[in-house]
This record gives C-alpha cells, structure tokens and sequence, in this order.
C-alpha cells in the first residue's frame, strides 16, 4: 500500500520505522528533539522514542559526530544530524578522518555504523553559508557512502538503508524538495545504496541527474519530447558508490551524455561521472561528455542571482540540444 | 582530591537580572542620548524588517535583534570607527550600532544592488570595514577568530585599534570560540569577547546546553578576565564593556563579557513564538524590563534627559526607516550577467 | 566589576610535582605490582621500540611514551576489559597498560601483515576493541568525542562501563577537546578525561600555549569535578583516577584527571632532544623521579613487595619483548593485491 | 644568477625575502617560530624577524586560519601554516566558509590576502591521516587558489606570488620533494599562479602530473623515450585556477592524454582535467583520457602497501603504453 507523502514526511516515517525496528537506533543533534529538527525532520520522534533515543545537543558539530563515532564503533546505530550540509567545515575531521578512515586504519576490525543526515542545496534565498551541495568533497574520501535521495520513496528508503549499513551513511535531504510530494509505501523497506534509477527512458540523450536536478530534468525531457526529442533521465541516487554502469549502459544506447548537479560545476561530482563515462564509453560517444552545474562562485543570496545560479530545465534543454547538434 | 564542579548546576529558568531599576549611576545626557539613538535604532530598523518579512517581502532567513539592543548599543558606544567587530547569523543590531547606513541595509535584506553586499550576502553577511563593521556569520562561532584576527592586526601596527567579537550563549560551545579565546590570552591581544546571553540556542535552553548560569565563568579557563552585566541595561553593558576596552587598549589583554538579556522573537522571524519553549510569564517578565523603556524611565526621573529629546530620536529614525525602505524598493535587482563578480580580487 | 582571571599568568618552568617521596599510602601488594607490571611493560617495550626506529628498521612516525607511564598503567589499572579508552598519537603506553598483545603491537610497528591493523595503520592507530583500546588517534583532540561517544554506549546500555579519553596538555587547546567535554557534561556521561601534561605541545611550552597552569581548572569551565595528580606517582594517578571512574559508574557524570608528568624523549622518535626547548636541568630534575624507581623504591622500602618480584618482572617482560620482535620480523608484509581491504564493511 | 638549493630552502628563501620586502607579511603557527616548523619551512624566521611577525600558536588549527582571516581582512598578508595537510579536517570551515568566500559575501569589499602553506602527500610511512593531498576539496571551493609547486623553483616562487596575491592562496608543499634539489635564482620573483609549465616536449602522448608525480612522469617519459615514444610532459602547478588551455593545446598535438595525481583517483582533480580535455578536444582525442591516481582507500601505512598506493613511473608509462595500444 502507497500514499502520497511529503518527502520530509517519508524521511521521517522510515526513520521512526528503522528505530522501532532496532532499539540500537537513536538520533542526536541540535534541536532534534524537542523542537523535530528545523525542518521537521525528527518531527514526532521524541514523543514516541523519548529523550534517551532523541537527544538535543549543544552546538558543538566536531562532538556530535565524535560521538556517533564512539557509539558506532561501540555498535550502536546513530543517526547524527548536520542540520545544514554547509556545517561540514566545522567537523570534516571527525567525518573524514575518523568515521570514515577508521575502518581500514584500524586493520578492518571495528565496523562504524553512523548514519550522518543532512540539508543540502539552494534555493531558499540561505545565501553563500547555507546552501551548498558538498557531496563531492565526501565522494572523494574513501571509507564513507553518500546518498541523495530526490524523491519521497528514496528519502524513506534511503534513510533506512544508510541506519541499517555498517558503514558511514550521508544521507543529504535536498532543501527545496522537503515540501514536494509523491507516493510513498506504507511498510519499513530499503532503497539500494548504489544502484542508480532511471526516472524515464529514452533513446536520443541520456540526462544524468542528481537531487533536485532531477525534478528539471524530467520537465526539460517533457518539453524535449515535444520536440520529438527522446530524453532518458537517470538519477545516480548515490554518489558513493556510483552505480557508473547503469550510465553507461544507457550512453551505450544514446550516446550522448549531460550530467547536471547544483553543486559548483568546477570540481562537482559530475567530473568524475565525465570522466569515467567518456573513458569506459569512448567509442560510443558521438558528443563529448556535458555539464551542467553552478558557477564558479559563492552561492548568492539574492533570489534573481541565484535562480540563475542553480541549473534549471531550460538549460538542461539548451544542453541536450547542443548535444544533438553534434553529429 | 576531588576539585568541586565549581558551576552552579541547577537548571535555572532564565529570568531578568536582578535589579529591576538598572545600575545607580546616571551618565551624563550626551551617553544617555548616544545610547538611547542606538538602541531606537536598532528597535525601529528591526520592527521594520520584521514586518516586511511577515509581509513576505524579504527573502532568506531574518533573526531579529529585538529585545538585546542594550547589548549593542552599550557594548559598541564604547568603541571608534577604527575598531572592528565580527558579529553573528543575528547581526543587524551590530550593524546599526556601529553606523550602518539603514538604505544599504535594506536594500541588503532586499537582495538589490544598492545593499551592503549588492545582493550577494543578505541579512547574514552584512559587512562595512569603514565603519568597523568586520561582517556578520551565519556560521555560529566563525566570527571569534575573525576578531582576534582583527585585533592581532591592530597589536601589530601598533594602531591602537581594539576588536570585538560578539557572540551567543550557544556560540560558546562550539570549538571555534574555545580556540580563539585562548589564542587571544596566549598572544595577549587587544580583543573583547561579548557574550550576549539570551538563555537560548535556537529552541535549547542554556540549561540544557550547559551546566554553567554564567558563561563568563569560562574566561577563567583561558586566564582572562569577566565581566557579567545586566544586559537590559545599555549603562551597565557600557560600563562593563569599556573597562575591557580600555584594558585592551592599554596593552592588558582581552576580556570576556556576558550580558545578560533576552530575545523579544522567534530565532528566526517574528511569529512562532512557540510557548512549546518559552513561556509567555517568561517573555512578559523580560519585556517588563525592556531596555529603551529603562534608559527613558532613569534618565526622565532622573531629569537628566528631557522627554522630547527621546521622542525626537524615535521620530527621526522612524523618518529614516521609511525613507530606506523606499529607496531599497527602488533599488534594482542585481543583473544575474555579473553574477560572478567579487569571486576573486584581481 | 571585573572579575579576576583566576588563573596564575606567570610563566612556570616545567618541574616535578612537589613531593618527592610520592602518596603516603602504600597500597596492598597485588596492586603495587599490577602497577608496576603495567609501566615496566610501557618502559620495556617503548625503550625497543626506539632502538629499532633508531636502527631504521620501523617506518613512520613514533612518539614514545617513555616518562609518563605512571599516568597509563595508574589510570588504566582502574578500568576493566570492557570500558573503552581513547588514545592519541602517543598511544603504545595505554595499548600496553590495556593490556595489548606484544606481538601485534611489534608487528604493526613493522607494517607486516600480523600487525593489529595488518600493517594498515602503524605507530598511530593500534587499536583493539576486544581489550578496550578504542583506538590511537594521529588527530591532537580527535580521539576526546569519541570516547564520549564511547560512553553514550555504556549509558544507552546501561552496561556500567565507562570511557577513558587520555589527551596532552597541547590537545586542551583544540576545539574538540572543548566540545567534547561540554558534551559529556551535559549528557551526564559515564568518561573520564585524563590530561597527561607533560609541559609541551611537540615543542612549545606550556606557558606558551595556555595562561594556565592546571589545566584541571578548564573543568570548571564545563560544571565539572576535577583531581590533579602527580603524574610520576601510579599510586596517586590510580586514587585519583579511581573516584572519578567510580562517579562515572556511580552515574555520577563525567570528570577530569590532570596528571603532571614529563616525557624523556623527544617529541617524536629518540634523538634530537634539542636542548633548545628542554634544558638538561629540567630533563635530570624529572628522571629523579623515575615513575618506576619511585614505585619500586616504596614499596621495598616498606616492605611490601620483595624486590626479586619487581626483578621478575622486568625479566619476563624483557624475555616476552625479544620474542615479540622476532615474531614481528618473521611477519611476511601484507600483499599489495589486498590493498583495498578494510576500507568498507559489507 | 641561480643556485642549486633543495625545495624545502627555496620556500624558506622566497619567503624570507617576501618578508624582508613587506612589513605586513608574518607567519603564525604550530612551532613556527622557536623550532622553525617541523619541516623546517620557517627556519631561521625567527631570528631575523623577531616574535612579532613568527608567531608560535597552541593547537587550535581553527583559530589560526581565523586569525589570518581577520588580520588580512585588516590589510596584512598572513601566511598561516597548517602543518599537515589532513588537518584541514579542523579547519574546514575557516577556510571554505570563511576565507573563500568573504569577499563574494560581503559583496566584493573585502580583500583576503591570505597565505596557507601546508605539507601534503604521502610516502613517509605517515599513514592515512598525515600523508592525504586533499586539492580537489579546495578546488571545487570557489574563492579559492590552490599552488602545488614541484620543483624547488616554483616553491620559491609560488610562495611569493602567494603571498602577494590579494586572495586566499594554498600553497601544498609535497613531503616527499621537501629535500629536492634543483637551480633557483637568488633574487625575489614570483611564480604566475594559473600558469601551467611544460616540463618536456612531445609528440605522441601527453602527461598531466601533478606535484610529485611529475618526477615520476618524467622518468617515465625517459623510459618511453629509449622505445621512441616522445611524451609531452606537463605540471598544471596550480589546480585552482587551472590553465586548462595549455593541457588542451599540448592535447591538440599529441591527441592522447593521461592525468595523473597521488590523491584519491575517484573525485581528484585528475576528473575535473578529464572532463575539460573530452569537452574541449573531443575532436582531437584519439583514445579516452585516462587517469591514474590512488586507489579508493585512506593511505596505508606499510612502505609496502604505500608504494602500491602511489602512482610511479612504471604505471605512468603503463598507461602511455594503453593509450598508444589505441588506434
Ligand atoms: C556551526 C553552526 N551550527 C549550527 C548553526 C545553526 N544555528 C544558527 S543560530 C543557532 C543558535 C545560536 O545560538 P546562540 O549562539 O545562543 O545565538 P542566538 O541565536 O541566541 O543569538 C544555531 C544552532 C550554525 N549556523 N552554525
Ligand atoms: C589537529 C592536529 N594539529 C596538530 C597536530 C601535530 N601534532 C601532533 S602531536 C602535537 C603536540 C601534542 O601535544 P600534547 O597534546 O601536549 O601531547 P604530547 O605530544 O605532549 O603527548 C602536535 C601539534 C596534529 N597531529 N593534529
Ligand atoms: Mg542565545
Ligand atoms: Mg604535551
């Protein structure tokens, strides 16, 4: 059974199904508890689990993933909140330097089931310190997952799997979509941690798109299809792992390729799909490879800049256009 | 043997200072005034925002200054044009304090090109070296080494120049705050640290987010200096603050204030006063003390200040407020070709 | 009015605690030699571990714990198997005085495929949750939240275990030291912060780096209880160290332990004991009191342990290091094929 | 008039002649000052400047970019170390968030002439958190510029362009080079930052290496040379910003590309190079550009291990030969 959700609403359905299913689940963070998070995503949570399962912390970033740390690596399942995915800056250490490389510096011995959540992305007019989409900095760093579910489903799903790994979970929820809304199944079930979803098929240009990216994608393959253009979106879902084979399979038909995320396109995530697509497709590439991401700046504050900061579907249209142009 | 947690470690309802009627002396007319401008200032600029935001005209995120404009006012009456501070996500009110021009102001909070920033910063990054205005942060805590920063540059050239870095009870958790603090001992600069306590952190508690009632008792980890004052008393946070600033200047060091005081809206926004955290006795009990309220009441009684002076300043700034807002109105939105511009210094 | 920085701003040499003959109370027996087994284990296998380096046969970075055993082998011998400690990038000593295998330990230094971490993290990382070594840190500081995460565990399962973070005077002035101990007080945790100072961070002094002189007085910065204790003395860090645990268990919430204490190697690896930082008056003044000399001394004195038993100890230990070493030599190194391995969990 | 001076004596000279001829300039960090850095990058600093402008800090790495933000806000030109460069970890926020991008913030008002000189790299036995090169954290920030001098020349004179530059500047100073010897002029100059060098000329395949992967890429080439491959060998210097027009130019001739860099392959900035060449010379491409970089684990710690981690020379003309292999 499926009902329509919002998508902050099936985050935190499955997070309150994945703690009534494991008691070795809880969630710490600022204004979790009492206030359910800033943007309800632990709305309910303290009332059903109470103050031992949903901890309020002082502001102390480095801290509260330090003691996910522990209390992963203790075998506890801990669902530490980064309530802005900028916040990143002040305790990079602990999630890049302990949660992820413990693992491994430690001879593979002590297992680190953290789950980290977070709000990422622009759009809210949050200007330059809240509002950037980091998941590139987290996928270069082994050790760790990165998810960026972009729908209600994978939202729910998603933060079941990332609870459920015995590895070091980002889950980032996107900003703007909290409020969107789709079907979502009633029971407690997981999405794949690196598999990718293809949203639409299509035979003429493959449009790989991340979070909220997706959203202008599938409106950009709507308007394309007007045009008699055939689009094929695939939302990677997952950054680490990637799931570069199912892109590439659908290059393999297509042969043309534009990859587009919000994050800052110079560095983003995108480059490294760039790169191994046009590596392991080469020769069935009948275009280079296409970005689409964020300009080289801050992002601005100022609504009418950063509309035209973020991609949007006109110039995921113009992009797939250009492509086709190449012959 | 066991040293005792020296910190008081009842959780304590935050509640008004203790002396209702504010510290016992009067300053002459001139400090009343200057006080007074600054924290009108701030009260009517605030309002004013507030409600252009419930109006739905401002966009991003507004945390309003309302109810700690003694802070402010007092904290910063005490400093020069040359002297820098780094203020927080809550920093219009230093902003005011220090001078800022109330057109660019809004014009900020509007996003449109005659703002501060150009459109750029918003209401979380308004920033005005000329004017000593180093630049709010919407990152808590990142401000404080800015400030030392600010204050070993001065050290350096010998200049004079003292810096300050305001900042909240929930700040002082965060290891930002603990660096900067003992790097400024350590060093010796000229810096003071303005806590300004409003017994919150977002919707937490003081008390359940650190056994301590006065944050000031962490200046002793670092072998500085305190001072705790009435933070609804824009005299007493002047008097405080400029023991510290003369101290600084003076090649003593820096010093950490608290004040105490209180935050009359939601963290963010005006409405959602949700009593869920806050009781409404709580906030009526603060607002009993309101800090403009105090400095006319004290200085009328005391027949230091004549009461149209007051009201001319509330008048004025009500005149400059709405003159503002129309020119940010005016102002237009920044061209999304230049959207690149200010990246880098060439 | 200004209140005092209560911390005593003149700069003091580095030098030995006060009471040259140790605690007065001699323990019972079996105490004094599980102390004594634990720093001679520390000292024996610190003192091979650096004649190898010496020799170029370990690769890496080594920061040797020779000195300070007192503060491992008393605080550590108040833990059981199941309360988890949190080391640093000086870490052999508490691996040892937890009670870490020599072989694994040796063959880590080595690299070799034997190692605890299978030659993937060296010096740095031994780590060993069977035995409660949660792990050694190559971070300064970031080892302090995850022993309070440690503890989280203990009082989510209510299990009665505690957690020990060991830290240096120079990581109390890291943001995660700060953090981590406002957390923990607040949570009303079951940890137990052990500050070993030992009067420098790598090569600054300690009145170069905080005004302080006790960092034990930070505590109250935090509504914590705090002890210092001679470092140089097991019997003294273990009375200590053992209220605080017992408050930790007791539900009594976190405290911390300054131990005073001195390393006599450089920083990092034997050599190069620069008089530059560290004059040889100061150096002699704290090998005077040898933790170990002083331990045994007392003990024979008052009859309480006849010396062939602290003999026998060493003799065992020495016995057990030359086959360690020879089983980390003949560990084959690890395959470069399985380079990848460990790095996720299935 | 040039001399042959190691690379860790170049800086320290570029240095100490960029103070000598700038009073604003001062160097704050851990045991910068009484012990001359623990890789001697400031020896001697101390003495000839005094305490006022090399100043010893306490570890608290967040407060030392912090301090240099505010001071260069205030006009002068830090140079603020950050020993190792896996400590960013506990910094991150000062220099992303703050540093980065507080002139865009504040609306372009604000100048940030910052220098961060840090050590990065691995091959020491350090293990995974003292041998990381974490570049392409910084090079997807923008505000940014990030230097990665290879030769004792460009460390001399990128250290000098660093700090003269009017914007937060990292200059990553490699462990393994510190002790390179190469001719560095003695007077002040400065290295162009966006400037890439053409360290060997060829004809067949070109390599993009970065720090000390050019030394490898250059035995390399000596290697293919004796089989009559001709390799084209090329260090972008800085990887923010990056004089993609050089790697595309050389590419333009030699229509065969391999980057290579000693960081974590997936999400380096080996990527971002990749998906600029097939974007900008996809008609000049005669096989894929390939990378090679690290595998996708922290660094070990094992001399071993460590040497399988490191690209060298021998997979550098692995690779050349793959690409040659392509028809
Ligand atoms: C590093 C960081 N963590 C969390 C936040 C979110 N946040 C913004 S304001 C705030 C509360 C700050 O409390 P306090 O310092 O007391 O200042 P106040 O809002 O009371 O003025 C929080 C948690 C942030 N901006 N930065
Ligand atoms: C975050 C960080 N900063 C700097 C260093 C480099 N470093 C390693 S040990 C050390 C000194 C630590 O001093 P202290 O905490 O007193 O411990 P001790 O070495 O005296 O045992 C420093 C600066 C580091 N490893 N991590
Ligand atoms: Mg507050
Ligand atoms: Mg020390």
């Amino acid at each position: 059974m499926t009902r329509t959700l919002t998508y902050v609403k099936a985050f935190n359905e499955g997070l309150a199904q994945v703690m009534r299913d494991d008691d070795d689940v809880f969630v710490a963070g600022e204004d979790v508890a009492g206030y359910g998070g800033v943007f309800h995503m632990f709305d309910g949570l303290l009332s059903e689990f109470g103050p031992r399962r949903v901890v309020d912390t002082p502001i102390s970033e480095a801290a509260i993933i330090g003691l996910g740390v522990g209390a992963a690596a203790r075998g506890l399942r801990p669902v530490c909140d980064l309530m802005f995915m900028d916040f990143l800056g002040v305790c990079m250490d602990q999630v890049v330097n302990q949660a992820a490389k413990m693992k491994f510096m430690y001879g593979g011995s002590v297992k680190v089931p953290l789950t980290i959540t977070t709000a990422a992305g622009a759009g809210l007019g949050a200007a330059a310190q809240h509002s950037q989409s980091l998941e590139a900095w987290l996928a270069h760093t082994p050790g760790l997952k990165v998810v960026m579910p972009a729908t209600p489903a994978d939202a729910k799903g998603m933060i079941i799997s990332a609870v459920r790994d015995d590895n070091p979970v980002i889950v980032m929820l996107n900003k703007v979509l909290l409020g969107s809304k789709g079907e979502v199944p009633e029971e407690l079930y997981e999405t794949p941690i690196g598999k990718a979803a293809t949203l639409r098929t299509g035979d003429d240009v493959t449009v790989v798109a991340l979070g909220r990216m997706t959203v202008e994608a599938l409106a950009a393959a709507e308007e394309l299809a007007a045009d008699g253009v055939s689009v094929e979106v695939i939302d990677p879902r997952s950054v680490q792992p990637l799931d570069t084979d199912t892109i590439v399979a659908s290059v393999g038909r297509t042969n043309r390729v534009l990859v587009v995320h919000e994050a800052v396109r110079f560095g983003g995530i995108g480059a490294e799909i760039a790169a191994q697509v046009q590596e392991a497709a080469f020769d069935y590439l009948d275009a280079p490879v296409l970005r689409l991401g964020a300009p080289f700046t801050p992002v601005p504050f100022s609504p009418v800049l950063e509309r035209a900061y973020i991609p949007d579907r006109t110039r995921i249209a113009d992009g797939c256009r250009r492509l086709l142009e190449r012959r | 043997m066991t040293r005792a947690a020296t910190a008081d470690q009842s959780s304590r309802p935050t509640q008004p200072a203790v002396d209702p009627a504010g510290t016992t002396e009067i300053p002459e007319a001139s400090v009343l005034l200057d006080l007074h401008r600054r924290m009108v200032r701030i009260r009517v600029f605030e309002t004013e925002a507030g409600r252009l935001m419930e109006s739905g005209l401002l966009p991003g995120f507004l945390h309003l200054y309302v109810g700690q404009e003694a802070v402010a006012a007092g904290a910063i009456s005490t400093l020069r044009d040359s002297d820098q501070i780094t203020s927080t996500h809550r920093g219009h009110g230093h902003a005011v304090a220090k001078g800022a021009d109330f057109r660019q102001m809004f014009a900020e909070l509007y996003g449109r090109v005659d703002g501060y920033c150009h459109g750029r910063g918003g209401s979380m990054h308004i920033n005005d070296l000329s004017i000593g205005m180093l630049g709010a942060n919407g990152i808590v805590g990142a401000g404080i080494p800015i400030a030392v920063g600010a204050a070993f540059a001065g050290a350096y050239r010998s200049d004079g120049s003292v810096a300050m870095a305001f900042f909240g009870d929930g700040a002082s958790n965060i290891g930002s705050f603990h660096e900067a603090a003992n790097l400024a001992a350590v060093l010796h600069l000229p810096v003071v640290f303005v806590c300004e306590n409003n017994g919150y952190a977002e919707f937490t508690p003081q008390a359940r987010h650190m056994l301590l009632t006065d944050v000031a008792d962490r200046a002793a980890a670092y072998g500085m200096p305190s001072e705790i004052c009435d933070g609804m008393d824009a005299v007493a946070v002047r008097a405080a603050t400029l023991r510290a600033v003369d101290r600084a200047r003076a090649g003593g060091g820096p010093t950490m204030v608290e004040a105490k005081t209180y935050r009359y809206y939601d963290h963010q926004g005006v409405k959602g006063l949700r009593i869920a955290y806050r009781t409404q006795e709580e906030i009526d009990a603060w607002k009993e003390r309101d800090a403009i309220k105090l400095l006319e009441s004290r200085a009328t009684a005391a027949g230091a200040v004549p009461p149209e002076q007051f009201a001319a300043i509330w008048e004025q700034t009500r005149a400059e407020t709405a003159a503002a807002v129309a020119f940010a109105e005016a102002s237009p939105e920044p061209d999304p070709a230049d959207i690149a511009r200010g990246v880098y210094s060439e």
